[in-house]
């Protein structure tokens, strides 16, 4: 059985391909060489593009980039780049439904069109992470009907009840 | 035929070992014998654009050069039953298979569209000689 | 105890090959050792009748000679949501199991009507010693 | 993080021996190699109350002592959409993936309180070196 030594001195990993402890890599590049001296520095190359390291390693590739769901109305916030992996984000006019609630970082969502208060005054407009709330009331020039606003100028006479007389009549008269 | 899935086969946890080669979107069979074969593929939906399909298919083929039809090695087919907004489905598939050198194994899908490419550890492909 | 399927095991890859013999319904160990097992069943709903079973269940159990239960080695079970009448759900499962010779193995279901045996890419079982 | 499932490693076949080491709640692996490592989690709902997620997620992990972030290494995550309250839904993954002697993996979920644990052959964890 190979075991793995119990310690390798701080700073420095075991390389099991070479057998030994080295120096790790910086982030951005993995190991392509290891070090032929005990604890020194092997051979260090960039990610190649579409691949990633954040931190110092002594791994012999990088981890590959994720990519947007560009299909389903998700954007690129940040490019992938050797010391870090693609950020994505919503397009405008959508929002987060993170897939897993229990993860504090929704890195895993879906993005969903806001909800377009029509009629209704705006209590919060629509974020990266929430949906537009609705504010119950209706936006000057709309009268209430059940629970939704519907703008004056289309309303007639004949239709025009008393919630639509109340906001819409002056206007009407003035028409 | 159904659209065949494209794969990354150098970068991240890709990787073709014991000279099984991939090409044109195929792994092709180096050595003849007996294979473990697997696929994931997670689908996901609705992409705004398409409908809510009624179900989503998964299978893996081999096409051999002296037989000009591909044969269906392994199918995973559901029917999809979420109404609302997002959804997503995984369907993993793997079996022995006796294969030849040279056949070439690849992964169709019922609608390409409704792939989640994004992740690696989410739709992935591969085999290995027993 | 629930049915258990019957399989096909000469034509095509119904079953695996690998000096693994099958009698009477049962994959029988030729040789003690660790083996991965595996085995999908698709099972379909009926179009006509509205009857809709609330779950399927598929289950890989091992008989011993020497002991008179069977042992229920690997189990699937998913309730079903699908509301209209055509529906379809394939169940995979496989693990690595310590089996001794002539160890049978068996597929079981929670109802045999509901297995889609029409083609033997959807539904499959076998195994292979590490 | 997501909660990462503890395994019941000396019983039954909840795990595999061949050679594999468990410790907190992590399969060690003891040489260098390409391994098949594959995991079956059955989540189920809980009856009475009417929350029900949107959708369960587990995902296999590998955690190096050398490098601070665990690497995802397969992931299988799926929506809901059983109206009634009982439901059960299991997820299997299985793939072939590098690993270097004392990497760590595990397995998490998206919310522990649905894992089925009652019975070993509804949830399990494994690997084997090819």
């Amino acid at each position: 059985r190979h075991a793995v030594p119990s310690r390798c001195p701080a700073g420095t990993n075991w390389v099991e391909t070479a057998r030994r402890c080295c120096l790790p890599c910086p982030a951005g590049t993995f190991l392509s060489e290891p070090c032929t001296i005990p604890e020194s520095l092997g051979a260090c190359s960039p990610c190649p593009s579409g691949t990633f390291r954040t931190q110092p390693n002594t791994f012999s590739e990088c981890g590959a980039c994720s990519e947007c769901d560009l299909d389903a109305s998700q954007s690129v916030l940040k490019n992938c780049s050797a010391t870090s992996n693609i950020e994505c984000g919503c397009e405008p006019g959508h929002f987060r439904v993170c897939n897993n609630l229990h993860s504090r970082t929704c890195s895993d969502f879906s993005c969903r069109k806001c909800q377009l208060c029509t009629g209704h005054l705006i209590q919060r407009p629509c974020s990266e992470m929430q949906d537009t709330v609705c504010d119950s009331s209706c936006k000057p020039d709309f009268y209430r009907d059940g629970d939704k606003c519907r703008p004056c100028h289309k309303s007639t006479q004949d239709i025009c009840g008393k919630e639509c007389q109340q906001v819409c009549g002056s206007n009407n008269d003035q028409g | 035929h159904l659209p065949i899935l494209q794969w990354e086969d150098k970068r991240g946890l890709a990787f073709t070992k014991n000279n099984l080669s991939y090409s044109s979107s195929a792994l092709v069979i180096p050595v003849s014998g007996d294979y473990y074969v697997y696929a994931q593929v997670t689908f996901r939906g609705p992409v705004e654009s398409s409908h809510r399909p009624s179900s989503v298919t998964e299978i893996i083929t081999k096409v051999t050069d002296s037989y000009p039809e591909p044969t269906q090695l392994l199918t995973g087919t559901k029917t999809l039953s979420e109404n609302g907004n997002g959804w997503f489905q995984p369907i993993y598939l793997g079996a022995v298979v006796s294969l030849e050198v040279g056949d070439k194994l690849m992964v169709n899908v019922s609608d390409i569209k409704l792939v989640d490419y994004t992740k690696e550890h989410k739709t992935f492909f591969g085999a290995f000689l027993l």
